[in-house]
């Protein structure tokens, strides 16, 4: 680490000092209507703004589950930057691209500012008390199970307040919603480690088998995982660690493999067990099982090289502890759920379980743990839907509508609802259709807590507080809305809070104790809270409990070529974009995709031999049908996938949500199949099939490489040696 | 001005190259990158938009060329025609190098662009007449011109977005050339604070906005001339000398088993970033 | 003591040649050949210049001082402005540049030439000048010019040289 | 065939000359018409890059200069012949040059000044421009003396004030011809003001003799030093493809070959236009078209240096330009120069085309086309295939609006040149007459014609 003990001293002074000013002042959650306020000089303004002088308050990063800590430079009371905390051990001071960016969706000029009414085909902006009157309207003679709730991941105490809701509405029906989430691993994990999210160790392994799991990018905790893998690089001993990705589509961390395979597109549980076979160690069942998995017949089925399978095992064999990860490549088939299966039984081979992969710590407030999200609920939402099942529908800033197949027909089953409430940033595709969509504060307006779904050494729970006033008046936090919604149901024992912050504070001093505080007083130990922007616990760790088991553990042969849709369709995360919920902010619609460079816009990736097949070259427009619809896109020739395989992001393809969205490229869910995992019931995300046919036009690819691509063109620019030239462990 | 002043100056300024007699004294700032490390994933170039008020260009300038990332990250792929590429991809950040004997100073019309005692290489915005010389002759196209008025283009900083804007870095008008700085506001800053208390800055006291972001530490920065610091540690260990277009451990027979080089080096351009070369395991 | 102008016309540069050659051997009180003589021709005509004699020209002087003045001081002028005030440094490269300095005070030393001859010029040929008392388009034209400054004494015999060589035109000021 | 009838009268001389300055053909109006509607555009193009950015022209980050810079070394290098009309072969004692010098010399200045605009239209901040002037300001900030781009500034400037000078100087004489012959008026008052009262006395002609001669000896270097000086901003730069030792006496060579294309161009205009058909005679063109003949193949062997020596050479990335030049986006431009620039005036060498005026006016105004294309060829491919291959970028392609500011330029230098030529005398008059005096003379004293000598001293 570069922070030396002087810099973080210095954070810390100024940590201190500024969350005591905010929990004095409640920052975010008077308004000037209150009357609280008294007009002061700038020279003399609010205890937390100096002009001319950053302060820095810690809170949470939310652009995605992984939890980061967050430290916001504040100057005049704007937020300015936000970069890691160095206190939290998941992200450890440092912050990824698309956590930078949410500034810019704090600052969006895009984002809702008033309640809005459905009033035809336009929104009329009404009053917060007329809004929750409204639905208090609506729901008066609903039946518990008449109404619906459909979230993202949702953790800590707005968890709690939401199952308070719920309980006092009588309704069960909390769809947790995920368009981009493990859930086949977890699952799988579950049945193999007796958890679904162990703790990875890729620091400490030697070697990385990765199917296709893009922890540096976008899988589970990506900066967490990135500076493990930083780790795992440096090595013991000058021992460098090394990365084996085997996936259909490269990944970031695909392109940083030191070894990347080309996988038939849902041949990968087959690799595992004929890496299982080559190594020759397996006894019993597991023997049993990958007897008939010989190199030359996976080999044939997988596309993968007889000598890499036989080079894997050996520096599997011969390097230990190793780590084998299965990701969202192998999971999004049918038979995702054997692939994970075949994969993590690699571990057990190994003999990996407990050294890499180590027990996780949980919270030990379950009430706070996050409900994790998937695709089979939103599947299963639909299916109510559309029975009618359902007469009011509170929509929790998700957005399904752009996110489901467009088999779903989400849009049509959503009509079906009487009442559609969206908790919403910006008018995307899912708020449009609602009849009252309620704005929300930014997380840098907000007060909350999280519990991260991936925790790393400790248990924590992790503070989200504003870092500077609200920016539109109207906006309010999801807290206070479900707050405000509860006490229209139970106001009596929700009267002793004014707001969510007076609920979260309650909530907290109240478990004081157990949160490590107890020899503080209320004041201390709140504003020590604020300031650190984590609790740290001790929490209970669960032991794996999981087996070696095979049973029921059967792989398919490799599909055979569809005459009329010969070509897999992978519908890619990207890094930058994730699930589309952050196309709106600029810099990550300017930031190039890592591996194809290509900004604000979609685009298919098209192996070089497929593309000469097929006479196509960079920047023709191809139509791309499935059984399901077609659309048109821009091909990007590109070599890191299999032949068979074209991809195409997820993320653009925006009809609403704002400037910066809107109209940029196309959406891969509308022409995906509903084709499901047959044990868990998600999406499988690459079993759509589907043909290509040149439209005749042709553009060029808004990209920053140059024409050449990744050539130097004989310039010494981008070096690369292989190990034995090396010696790292002459290195600082 | 007087003939002594002129004498004493020119005498005493007659140097050749910076780093021939004392300049970089107390700090010559300069970075180091492993780009073993780097994984691409965009984080400091993001991190760079934010801390430098870098204008997003939108869809039809950046098809243009006309993008504004002091820092882009580059994706190379190996150059032999194998049908897949096995080992993957390298990414190299590339930014400013800040050049000891920098192209782009000499030819500037206006002396907008200079160096600095503490090794870097400025850019005057306000001097700046916009004639793009300096561009011309970077080796390393990292100077970005201001082809429109950006604050005032639509979209680029609309209400409220631009509250983000950091009021230590100036928002840059059309017709004026800029790049990467090291994030020259926070070393002031540092510089600055540190003079008050009668010291020089301490190793880790300041990082770029870039090194602070990367998820992997890839990046090191610091002051080249304080022993303590990571990236003379790493210059030393890797023997990399700033005032050579040529180093030793290059001319041995063989090579060396040493991967710090910096690109273009035989241009003379002493660049002030050391770059580790990508490794790759040789056994699979 | 007033003297009066007269301007005789010549077509042929011959016929002009010998009124010279006659006024120069003629002893004519009030008039001087030297000094009261000036031959204007249509043309920069070498015979003109050689049978009046060879007079010196100084423009070259000028040349000189202008050249080396120019270049001496955009050199000096240059490296001051570089070693004074802000000094702009310049990795690699001294703050004195040589190579650099000499390409302008090259540029220099052709603009002082160039600036100081034209100058030199415009002061030995007299210019900007008064118009001459007597002029004549044709000196334009083809016809060659001799314009005298004689007293009144002198007129008469000068007349009639002019006369003599049969000039084309002769025009005389008026009498005062 | 001789280049000037000897008997032609003196006074014929005044008159028809004298009468370019009243009534010119109806084709001059013509052409001033379209000139300044050309200007126009421009100047509307100008116009809106200065207000919206430089952006418009459709530069690039790589890729920062254009056809602007391509276009202003085209204008410097169109200067270049009038000097060499005017003052190296006048110090040669070629006297055939003495009924075209003027036009030419007046191309000089007009050509700079079209230049010095591209390079203040090229800066970013245009309204900044006096940053570059060493003036003694408050802060005491010079501009920077390394820069090869104030060389440039300076050396235009030299070379425009000299040309002025020098053109200034040689029209005295013909000035006061004008101001005899002119009828009363503000043209008259002006002329009047502009001979400097010259009579055309011993003492001036003295001083007038020397003095032409002196400048034209320090115009001479200075010429070749301004293009040389123009070269260095590419060579003294460190880009493959223009960090070439050739480039200095290239681009001279090259200057003068596309002035002496101009030159061509112009005089068949002017001839026609005013009427000068006696003047400038078929042989004198002939000498200029043997003289541009010439010149291109130096340049056509200064050209193969630089490619051999770029060929030959270790250094990847130049090569990697020449190739680029030769095979990619801008191939068709770069064999267009070859073509217009090393083919077409191998036309010049058939006898029969040397006096064929339709085959002249043509081949000149290809080979000043390929020429341009050269400047272009030069600038652009280093840009877009430079040192570092992330950035290379081979499909930008100029704006309208850059094209509309590079065509305004010439509506600009057109129209310079056709008010100058019908507000002065563009062919010398006194000097004319001076060749027909030494012909007849020459005649009278041996009977042969002068022609073959001077001649054998121009090539």
């Amino acid at each position: 680490m570069i922070d030396s003990e002087f810099d973080r001293r210095d954070f810390l002074k100024v940590l201190g000092w500024g969350g005591a000013a905010v929990a004095l002042s409640g920052c975010g959650n008077t308004s000037i209507e209150d009357g609280k306020e008294t007009i002061v000089s700038y020279v003399q303004a609010k205890d937390y703004v100096i002009p001319g002088v950053a302060v820095y308050f810690n809170s949470t990063c939310a652009q995605c589950d992984a939890g980061c800590s967050i430290t916001g430079k504040i100057r005049e009371g704007r937020v300015l930057k936000l970069e890691g905390n160095p206190e939290s051990p998941i992200n450890k001071g440092r912050l990824c691209g698309l956590g930078q960016a949410s500034v810019q969706h704090h600052y969006n000029p895009d984002r809702v500012r008033e309640p809005l009414l459905r009033q035809g085909d336009k929104g009329e902006a009404i009053s917060w008390e007329k809004a929750y009157g409204l639905i208090n309207e609506k729901l008066s003679g609903v039946k518990g199970e008449e109404i619906a709730f459909i979230t993202g991941d949702v953790s800590g105490h707005q968890k709690v307040l939401l199952g308070n809701y719920m309980d006092s509405l009588g309704s069960k029906n909390h769809f947790v919603y995920e368009a981009a989430a493990p859930a086949v691993v977890r699952a799988a994990n579950l049945k193999a480690y007796g958890v679904e999210m162990p703790r990875y160790r890729i620091d400490k392994a030697k070697v990385v088998l990765s199917f296709g799991a893009d922890f540096l990018g976008t899988w589970v905790s990506p900066v967490h995982f990135a500076q493990q893998y930083a780790a795992f690089r440096k090595g013991v001993d000058g021992q460098r660690g090394v990365l084996i990705q085997a996936e259909s589509k490269m990944t970031l961390t695909g392109a940083n493999a030191d070894r990347w395979l080309a996988v038939r597109p849902g041949t990968e549980g087959i690799l595992a067990l004929g890496i299982i076979n080559a190594l020759g160690i397996a006894t019993g069942d597991v023997a049993q099982l990958v007897k008939d998995y010989d190199k030359a017949r996976v080999s044939r089925d997988t596309g993968v090289e007889p000598s890499h399978i036989d080079k894997i095992a050996a520096i599997l064999r011969l390097r230990s502890p190793s780590l084998v990860l299965a990701g969202s490549a192998a999971e999004g088939y049918v038979h995702g759920m054997q692939n994970a299966e075949a994969i993590n039984l690699l571990n057990y081979v190994l003999g990996n379980v407990g050294k890499t992969i180590e027990s996780p710590v949980s919270v030990p407030f379950p009430q706070l743990a996050p409900s994790k999200g998937n695709t089979a609920s939103l599947k299963r939402l639909n299916d109510d839907l559309a029975a009618g099942k359902y007469k009011v529908l509170f929509n929790i800033a998700t957005n399904p509508v752009f996110t489901a197949p467009a088999s779903y027909k989400f849009g049509d089953s959503m009509a079906k609802a009487g009442f559609k409430v969206a908790f919403a940033h910006y008018l995307d595709e899912t708020a449009l259709q609602a009849d009252l969509v309620l704005p929300l504060d930014s997380e840098m307006e907000d007060w909350g807590t999280h519990v991260p779904e991936y925790l790393t050494e400790t248990a924590q729970i992790n503070i989200q507080q504003p870092l500077m006033e609200r920016l539109h008046a109207n906006t309010r936090g999801m807290g206070d809305i479900l707050l405000a919604l509860v006490k229209q149901r139970k106001p009596e024992e929700y009267k002793a809070f004014d707001d969510y912050y007076g609920y979260l504070r309650g909530a907290m001093l109240q478990n004081k104790g157990a949160l490590g505080g107890a020899e503080k007083d209320d004041d201390n130990f709140w504003n020590d809270t604020l300031s650190n922007g984590i609790v740290k616990l001790s929490g209970p760790s669960s032991a794996l409990s999981g087996k070696a088991d095979v049973a029921g553990l059967k792989l398919p042969a490799p599909r055979e070529a569809d005459k009329e849709y010969p070509l897999r369709l992978i519908a890619s995360v990207t890094s930058n974009l994730r699930d589309g919920r952050h196309t709106n902010q600029p810099w990550i619609q300017e930031s190039p995709d890592p591996l194809t460079t290509i900004v604000w816009d979609s685009w298919i990736e098209m192996h070089p031999k497929k593309a000469a097949e097929l006479g196509i070259v960079e920047g023709d427009i191809v139509k791309v049908t499935s059984r399901t619809g077609s659309i048109s896109a821009q091909v990007y020739v590109f070599p890191g996938i299999h032949p068979e395989a074209v991809s195409i992001p997820i993320g653009r393809g925006h009809e609403a949500m704002g400037r910066y969205a809107k109209g940029y490229g196309v959406n891969p869910f509308s022409i995906m199949d509903s084709v499901f995992e047959s044990t868990t019931g998600e999406l499988a995300m690459h079993e759509t099939n589907v043909n290509i046919a040149k439209t005749g036009q042709r553009v060029i690819v808004v990209k920053d490489e140059g024409p050449v691509g990744g050539k130097q063109m004989g310039a010494r620019i981008a070096v690369s040696r292989s190990t034995d030239q090396v010696d790292l462990s002459k290195e600082v | 001005m007087s003939v002594t002043n002129l004498l004493d100056n020119w005498a005493e300024v007659r140097h050749f190259h910076p780093i021939d007699d004392k300049p970089h004294d107390p700090y010559k700032w300069a970075m180091s990158i492993d780009l073993d490390a780097c994984i691409g994933c965009n984080a400091c170039a993001v991190a760079c938009y934010a801390e430098n008020n870098l204008p997003v260009v939108g869809r039809e300038k950046f098809q243009h060329g006309q993008v504004m990332h002091w820092m882009r990250i580059e994706r190379y792929w190996n150059e032999d025609d194998r049908e897949f590429p096995d080992q993957g991809a390298e990414f190299l950040p590339m930014m400013c190098q800040q050049c000891e004997a920098a192209p782009c100073e000499t030819v500037c019309p206006v002396g907008a662009t200079n160096h600095t005692q503490d090794g870097l290489n400025s850019q005057i915005y306000n001097r700046c007449i916009g004639s793009r010389y300096c561009s011309a002759n970077c080796p390393y196209k990292v100077r970005y011109f201001n082809w429109y008025d950006y604050p005032t283009t639509d979209n680029v900083w609309p209400a409220e977005m631009n509250y983000q804007l950091n009021p230590d870095v100036t928002v840059r008008g059309k017709g004026v050339m800029e790049k990467c700085t090291f994030c020259v506001q926070r070393l002031r800053a540092a510089e600055v604070t540190a003079k008050g208390e009668g010291r020089i800055v301490r190793e880790g006291e300041v990082q770029t906005a870039c090194q602070q972001s990367c998820p992997t530490n890839a990046i090191s920065f610091g002051n080249l001339v304080d022993p303590e610091s990571r990236v003379y540690k790493q210059w030393k260990a890797q023997q990399v000398d700033l005032a050579k277009d040529e180093q030793e451990k290059d001319k041995q027979e063989g090579g060396s088993d040493l991967r710090g080089y910096r690109i273009l080096e035989d241009l003379r351009t002493y660049p002030s970033v050391m770059y580790l070369e990508r490794v790759r395991e040789s056994a699979v | 003591m007033s003297k009066r102008h007269l301007l005789a016309l010549y077509g042929d540069f011959d016929q002009a040649e010998a009124v010279v050659k006659e006024l120069r051997n003629t002893k004519i009180t009030g008039f001087d050949v030297n000094d009261d003589m000036i031959v204007k021709s249509p043309i920069e005509h070498p015979e003109v210049e050689k049978f009046l004699g060879e007079k010196p020209v100084y423009v070259q002087w000028f040349t000189l001082i202008g050249a080396v003045i120019g270049g001496s001081l955009g050199f000096l002028g240059i490296s001051s402005a570089q070693a004074n005030f802000f000094m702009q440094m310049k990795g690699g490269k001294p703050i004195v540049p040589l190579p650099a300095n000499f390409v302008l005070t090259y540029e220099l030393f052709i603009l002082g030439g160039v600036y100081i001859t034209v100058l030199g010029f415009l002061i030995c040929s007299g210019l900007p000048a008064k118009r001459s008392p007597l002029y004549n388009a044709k000196v334009s034209v083809d016809n060659i010019g001799i314009l005298v400054k004689a007293e009144e004494a002198a007129v008469a015999v000068l007349k009639a040289i002019f006369a003599k060589h049969q000039a084309i035109e002769i025009q005389e000021e008026a009498g005062k | 065939m001789k280049d000037i009838r000897e008997d032609i009268a003196w006074a014929k001389i005044n008159q028809d000359v004298m009468k370019s300055l009243e009534n010119p053909r109806p084709m001059y109006w013509v052409i001033l018409f379209f000139a300044a509607l050309v200007l126009a555009v421009g100047i509307g193009c100008e116009v809106y890059q200065y207000r919206t950015g430089m952006g418009v022209a459709n530069l690039d980050n790589p890729h920062v200069w254009g056809l602007y810079i391509g276009t202003f070394i085209f204008w410097i290098g169109m200067s270049h012949s009038g000097t060499l009309l005017s003052a190296i072969l006048h110090l040669m004692h070629a006297d055939w040059r003495k009924p075209i010098y003027r036009f030419a010399e007046a191309m000089t200045t007009f050509s700079l000044m079209t230049a010095g605009l591209f390079v203040l239209m090229h800066l970013g901040r245009l309204w900044q421009f006096y940053y570059a002037v060493p003036y003694p300001n408050e802060r005491w900030a010079w501009p920077n003396f390394q820069s090869p781009l104030i060389w440039d500034a300076m050396a235009m400037f030299t070379y425009l004030s000299s040309s002025v000078l020098f053109l200034f100087i040689g029209m005295i004489p013909d000035i006061a011809i004008a101001r005899d012959n002119m009828h009363s008026g503000w043209r008259k008052k002006l002329y009047t003001l502009l001979a400097l009262g010259w009579e055309g006395t011993d003492r001036q002609w003295r001083n007038f003799r020397m003095t032409y001669l002196t400048v034209a000896c320090f115009l001479i270097p200075l010429a070749v030093s301004v293009h040389s000086i123009v070269a260095s901003d590419f060579a003294v730069s460190q880009q493959p493809g223009w960090h070439v030792t050739s480039f200095p006496p290239y681009f001279v060579a090259g200057a003068l070959y596309s002035g002496c294309a101009a030159i061509i161009t112009l005089f068949i205009i002017l001839r026609y236009v005013f009427k000068f058909e006696d003047y400038m005679t078929l042989p004198i063109l002939k000498k200029v078209v043997r003289l541009t003949f010439a010149i291109a193949m130096v340049w056509t062997y200064l050209n193969c240096v630089e490619f051999a020596s770029v060929w030959y050479s270790h250094d990847a990335a130049s090569k990697g330009v020449l190739i680029q030049k030769m095979t990619g986006a801008y191939a068709p431009f770069w064999w267009a120069m070859i073509f217009c620039g090393s083919i077409v005036p191998l036309i010049f060498a058939v006898k029969r085309f040397q006096t064929n005026i339709p085959v002249i006016f043509a081949t000149s105004l290809l080979m000043n086309l390929g020429m341009w294309l050269e400047r272009w060829m030069i600038v652009s491919p280093t840009f877009s295939h430079g040192y570092y291959p992330w950035t290379w970028d081979h499909d930008q392609w100029p704006s309208m609006i850059q094209w509309g500011i590079v065509f305004g330029s010439f509506g600009w230098f057109t129209l310079l040149f056709m008010v100058f030529c019908k507000m002065f005398p563009s062919v010398s008059m006194y000097e004319v007459k001076e060749m027909v005096y030494h012909r007849s003379l020459h005649l009278k004293q041996n009977g042969t014609p002068v022609e073959q000598t001077v001649e054998q001293g121009v090539h």
